[in-house]
């Protein structure tokens, strides 16, 4: 059996990037989040020594095997998105898997960690972590859909699932898919906002309705868990968008560049706007982002 | 020796020898209805590919023969029927008239295997009806409430049936036959009219048992109060032979016409909008047992939607999900009936926190949701995927955006399920609720075994399902072992994928356990954060009703619509009508002279206008 | 030991340093005092930069803050709150009221000395103490956590007998579970 | 200037006088009435400036521990929105038997007032079935905001003193030295009192 040290490399060095950008991106967010406010702001390092410090939590206290599996299951899931995705362009070491799965597959293991989460979330008997999920899941029907049809608009326009070949598609500047399918771009951010869970689309943690929801029974070592998987899941997702509508990077200062890019969408949205509650923000991904998602279909189609 | 009748035989034998045994020795009657199954199984399973036989009666001849079809279907019969019956010893334990039961489980078994080995059009609707019946007899099994429920049921089989009899009445006075292999493929021997109707006809028919949309009222309620082993049987196997009907009379009938393209668009869309709307109706039950009732109508919808694709990929997806459908929808149902078992409701709202005293059943209910959603690594993955692709490359842009927001939704109600019966909070109430007996455990645990199996080698069921659309005269698709493929050249994995998500997995969750491994303390469902009130025993802290009521309020336009309702109005109408009637017909012989004398006046008036003549 | 600093070992000062930079408070205001907090995270005072901010449940929290004066019935969540917080943890006494009593030193239903009941590790002084005392507050507890002498909830599980002995003399009617330790 | 428009006050007056003929109706001051009643005429006075003079909301229902007479005084504040005045309708009862009836189906807001005085004077409203804890949890021997209640007592019994108040007992003498004040002769009763 012959194995490839350098897929061997990317398999474990893609994760730990990913883990250190997205921490430093969470960072930086809650730095210009103040800078905004007019504040100071914390260390972009603050969200690595949060981390840490949950780490470095002596106790830990679980409800039954759910709850201890639970960020298990969610992390699990953001490395695996993480590995079906073409990181870098071209590169061997950082393609991982993605030769084996496709827009589809992808779609399906991004709610696998939302469904073992809910399920940890289920076991803490907490009302308020049920609420959450509810919430969550409700609102992840919402933006589910726009961003399906988006993807579709993109699949059908290309003629492939596969998202090696869609980087393939965009070897120029102009041929970014950005500017090849505009409409699908459109319907595709809007559900990324829905996506990343910052504000108006917060109602699922909303710390003060709802005592964080979902993960408020997570402490410790769990809650490190959580948050080095949301961390590693903000990467992946960052990396998907700029892999299927920025035509992808072919080296790390552009995927920077482009990723914090993408990136700033959703946080500078979050910060001017106040919380949704679910079925506004259920009605808002059924309006819009619907009908753009549409027309993205119907004018490949026509 | 093994042959057809053989089975039917064994069948049909060991129904009657259960009823009569069980007013003998009913110690016996358990044995033999299990005996039975197992003896179908093996049969079943040994059955040659290309046994034939002729029986002649009379004018008529009955043909039963095996095919690559029937014989996919015929197995999961047979492994759900000794699965189920298995699960019924101790289930049905303590039940009464268990002899009626078992009698008429097993009709329905062997009605079920006869309709697989039919060729012909006589023998399929024997055994149609000898299913029909049997279940029926099973659906107001438990109590005075299924009477109404058992007679819904009853009217909207016969609906079925008899479409499904005209058919073949229309067939046999245009074709003056009713073999298989005279009709399939000369079915454009007969005028168009007469094929339009045969086909809408037959789907009907068959549309009824799969729950089609306008004809789904029967399934909710008749699925909630069958017994739970008789449930996992009648959506596991029962709901799959119409689908089983509807795949023949696509394939081998309306394939070859020249409006195909016009029935598989509307079968299509009947078929998404069917899951879309059963997956919200699923969202807002109470009821276990309701909410997957309205799954299995759901999921129903995915599978005529894939056969009505008509791609090679898309029928494999739609006979794949088929087959995947009745294990995981069997697996559900018998957890469900366990909790049923060991705490009398399956109403969500009441029962919580039962995970740690029914492990496997929870395990099972797990595995079953996580095959429905169709998240990687198990088995419903494949189906779902396939099903998608060959939807997106066949066109169907819209459709596929139906039959997503459909399977997105479904994570509500699968999530409220295992929520509600399994997690939350551990109530006093259930304290002493302990797992079920092993006999049932294990078709539980044989079946997550085998969904988890069908993750990493979705291969060993496409292998029988190939053959089978070999038999349906549709192209051969390709696949692996373990790498499914789609026609832009995309593919999946799946023991990349397995193997990728269990490695991380596995180290993760070593590493979670060992970090910290003695301070990290269990504590109770009731030390949970409350702002440091402390709970008191009887403090309700679980969050069950109203699940998904913001969910609910943005679709509420959708579940206002009832199609009950229709039928309910459609009833008072024709009720009204023949009211009205009753004026016109009072009985007395003078009103009938006067009706005679102004017919001929009508007739002499105006003979001119509508005959041309004067009389 | 972690939180012995002389243990020299790297992994230790790398887990103080993070302790000291990262403290969450759990938000729970048990009395006046917690108008000091708003001005203290925002804008003006913006606690933040210390690595300081909210947590909404006492399960991922560090710090317990014990915003004024403290009545018997509030002891009790408290405690209760305290003890669902995981290791390691600290307490704040904020403001006159928790160190005597301050201006309720003859109130009928107010704790004079919060250290009888919880181990505190730093208290504020004032009534009521001003951001900036808040956030000096802060600031002599996270050098306590990086000399490792914050060790308050060390000295809780050890003298456990002490503290539940004197909060039974307090709450009349102990109906508190028992945790398993 | 404020007084100079008290005719409405008036009218109101001159009404509750002639319906009660005895109560004792003072006008303290503009838009507030004080009305002191018989404790069996509280319940039709209230139902009457309810119904009839639109006195429609009750502000506040306090009560005030006469110990020297040994009663006590119930206090209704009531407000009319179109009239925009208060009227204070008082009362005298009983301090050893300490009881009265119920206005909860008048206003609603009164149960929970009820249920405070309960716990606080251990009044028993007649009536009120919610006169359960309240605010108080597990309190044992005399309610606390009885004047023959002694607070100073019960805080040095039951609770830990930390040593170090003693010595700072008069701040205000202290303070009023460095700063070269007197002691207004009234304020000095309020720091007579220190810990025993």
């Amino acid at each position: 059996m012959n194995i490839n040290w350098l897929s061997v490399l990317g398999i474990i060095t893609t994760p730990i990037i990913a883990f250190i950008v997205g921490v430093t991106y969470g960072g930086l967010t809650r730095r210009i989040t103040a800078r905004i406010q007019n504040r100071y702001g914390p260390p972009s390092s603050q969200n690595l020594l949060d981390i840490i410090k949950l780490y470095s939590k002596e106790t830990s206290i679980q409800h039954g095997v759910m709850q201890h599996l639970g960020p298990v299951f969610a992390i699990t899931a953001s490395i695996t998105t993480l590995y079906f995705i073409p990181v870098i362009k071209n590169s061997v070491v950082f393609t991982n898997l993605s030769f084996n799965g496709d827009l589809i597959f992808l779609l399906y293991i991004m709610v696998f960690g939302s469904l073992g989460m809910a399920l940890g979330a289920g076991q803490t008997g907490n009302p308020n972590a049920a609420i959450g999920v509810s919430r969550g899941l409700s609102q992840m029907v919402g933006y589910e859909i726009p961003f399906v049809l988006s993807l579709v608009a993109i699949m059908t326009q290309f003629h492939t699932t596969s998202l090696t070949d869609l980087l393939a598609v965009q070897k120029h500047f102009a041929d970014w898919i950005i500017f090849q399918s505009p409409l699908a771009f459109i319907a595709g951010i809007l559900a990324f906002l829905g996506m990343m869970g910052y504000a108006p689309f917060d109602v699922v943690i909303a710390p003060a309705e709802i005592a964080s929801g979902p993960p408020s029974e997570f402490g410790g070592k769990y809650l490190a868990l959580m948050m080095t998987s949301r961390s590693i899941f903000t990467f992946a997702k960052l990396v998907l968008f700029t892999d299927i509508f920025l035509g992808g990077a072919s080296d790390f200062i552009t995927l920077i560049i482009k990723t914090f890019l993408l990136y700033m969408i959703p946080v500078l949205t979050g910060i001017v706007f106040p919380r949704f509650r679910t079925e506004q923000s259920i009605c808002f991904f059924w309006k819009w982002p619907l009908v753009f998602g549409v027309l993205a279909i119907l004018v490949v189609v026509l | 020796m093994i042959s057809i009748p053989y089975i039917l035989l064994i069948a049909f034998a060991g129904a009657l020898l259960s009823f009569v045994i069980h007013h003998i020795a009913p110690k016996l009657r358990t044995p033999v209805a299990l005996l039975t199954t197992v003896l179908l199984l093996y049969f079943v399973w040994a059955l040659p590919a290309n046994s034939l036989i002729n029986i002649k009666i009379g004018d008529f001849i009955l043909t039963w023969g095996t095919t690559a079809y029937g014989q996919l279907f015929g197995m999961l019969v047979a492994v759900l029927g000794f699965f189920t019956v298995l699960y019924s010893t101790d289930f049905m334990a303590s039940k009464e008239r268990l002899g009626y039961f078992y009698m008429n489980f097993l009709f329905v078994i062997g009605g079920m295997l006869g309709i697989v080995y039919s060729q012909d059009f006589i023998s399929l609707f024997f055994f149609w009806e000898i299913m029909t019946w049997s279940s029926f007899m099973l659906v107001i099994y438990c109590c005075k409430d299924a009477q109404s429920i058992g007679l819904k049921y009853f009217v909207f089989s016969a609906i079925g049936a008899y479409s499904i009899l005209i058919g073949i009445v229309l067939l046999y006075s245009s074709m003056g036959t009713l073999q298989f292999k005279n009709i399939f493929g000369h079915i454009n021997e007969i005028s168009t009219g007469i094929k339009i109707s045969v086909i809408i006809l037959m789907i009907i028919g068959f549309g009824v048992k799969s729950a089609l949309m306008p004809l789904h009222v029967w399934a909710p309620d008749a699925y909630a109060v069958s017994p739970s082993p008789f449930t996992a049987l009648f959506s596991g196997a029962l709901s799959k032979m119409g689908i089983f009907g509807i795949g023949l009379v696509l394939f081998k009938l309306a394939a070859h016409t020249g409006f195909y393209s016009y029935v598989q668009y509307t079968l299509a869309w009947i078929g998404g909008i069917t899951a879309l709307l059963a997956t919200f109706y699923a969202i807002a039950q109470t009821d276990a047992k309701k909410l997957l009732a309205y799954s299995s109508i759901g999921q129903l919808g995915y599978i005529i939607v894939g056969l009505a694709i008509g791609t090679p990929l898309s029928i494999a997806a739609a006979l794949f999900l088929a087959i995947l459908h009745a294990i995981f929808k069997s697996m559900l149902f018998m957890a469900t009936g366990a909790v049923y078992m060991r705490t009398g409701t399956t109403n969500m709202t009441e029962v919580s926190g039962l995970i740690r005293k029914m492990p496997i059943s929870f395990v099972t209910a797990l595995f079953g949701i996580i095959t429905v959603a169709g998240v990687p690594p198990l088995g419903g993955f494949a189906a779902k995927w396939m099903l998608y692709e060959s939807l997106i490359q066949s066109g169907h842009y819209f459709l596929v955006i139906v039959i997503f927001a459909a399977s997105t939704a479904a994570f509500l109600y699968l999530f409220r399920y295992i929520f509600s019966l399994f997690l939350g909070q551990e109530e006093k109430e259930w304290e002493n609720v302990k797992e079920v007996p092993w006999t049932m455990q294990i078709p539980m645990i044989l079946m997550t075994i085998f969904v988890l199996v069908i993750g990493v080698f979705p291969g060993l069921l496409l292998d029988p399902i190939s053959s089978a659309m070999q038999y349906l005269n549709v192209k051969p698709f390709d696949y692996q072992m373990s790498v499914l493929f789609n026609n832009w050249g995309g593919k999946v994995d799946m023991q990349i994928v397995v193997r990728s998500i269990a490695a991380v997995f596995i180290l993760l969750g070593i590493f979670i356990t060992i970090k910290g491994y003695r301070n990290t303390r269990y504590v109770t469902t009731k030390d949970i954060h409350t702002s440091g009130e402390i709970p008191t025993e009887n403090e309700n802290l679980t969050y069950a009703v109203d699940f998904y009521k913001p969910f609910e309020r943005s679709i509420a336009p959708l579940l206002k619509a009832s199609i009950d309702k229709v039928y309910t109005l459609t009833g008072d109408i024709f009720e009204q009508a023949f009211d009205y009637l009753r004026y016109v017909y009072t009985g007395n012989g003078q009103t009938y002279a006067m009706y005679v004398v102004l017919f001929l006046a009508i007739l002499l008036l105006f003979s001119e206008l509508i005959f041309g003549i004067i009389l | 030991m972690i939180y012995d600093k002389s243990s020299g070992k790297i992994v230790d000062i790398i887990k103080n340093y993070a302790r000291k930079h990262s403290l969450w408070i759990v938000a729970y205001g048990t009395g006046c005092g917690a108008i000091e907090l708003p001005p203290t995270m925002t804008s003006r005072y913006d606690a933040e930069r210390f690595g300081i901010r909210g947590s909404a449940t006492p399960r991922q929290a560090d710090v317990l803050l014990i915003t004024g004066y403290l009545a018997v019935k509030t002891l009790k969540r408290v405690i209760r709150t305290y003890e669902q917080m995981q290791d390691p943890k600290y307490v704040i006494g904020f403001g006159s009221c928790t160190i005597n009593g301050g201006m309720y030193w003859d109130s009928y239903n107010t704790v004079k000395a919060l250290d009888r009941y919880l181990p505190v590790d730093v208290y504020i002084n004032g009534c009521m103490p001003r951001p900036e005392a808040v956030i000096s507050g802060f600031i002599e507890l996270q050098k306590l956590i990086e000399a490792g002498k914050a060790n308050g909830a060390k000295k809780y599980k050890e003298n456990l007998d002490w503290y539940r002995e004197n909060q039974r003399k307090v709450i009349k009617n102990w109906k508190m579970p028992d945790y398993n330790w | 200037m404020k007084t100079q428009n008290i005719n409405i006050e008036k009218e109101i007056a001159t009404e509750i006088q002639n319906t009660f003929h005895t109560a004792e109706v003072n006008i303290k001051r503009n838009k507030r009435i004080e009305v002191k009643l018989r404790n069996d005429l509280i319940p039709p006075f209230l139902s009457y400036a309810k119904n009839y003079l639109t006195f429609n909301h009750l502000a506040h229902f306090s009560c005030v521990d006469w110990i020297e007479q040994n009663e006590f005084e119930l206090v209704y504040i009531i407000y009319s929105y179109e009239k925009g005045v208060i009227v204070l309708a008082k009362t005298r009862i009983d301090r050893e038997k300490a009881e009265f009836v119920t206005t909860r189906h008048l206003w609603y807001q009164a149960e929970t007032y009820e249920r405070e005085l309960h716990e606080m004077f251990g009044i028993n409203f007649k009536g009120n079935d919610r006169l359960n804890e309240f605010i108080l949890e597990d309190w044992e021997g005399i309610p606390p905001y009885r004047r023959d209640f002694d607070t100073v007592k019960y805080a040095t019994d039951n609770f830990y003193t930390r040593p170090g108040r003693e010595d700072a007992k008069d701040v205000r003498e202290n303070v009023t030295k460095i700063n070269k004040e007197e002691i207004p002769e009234f304020a000095k009763e309020y720091s007579v009192r220190s810990l025993k």
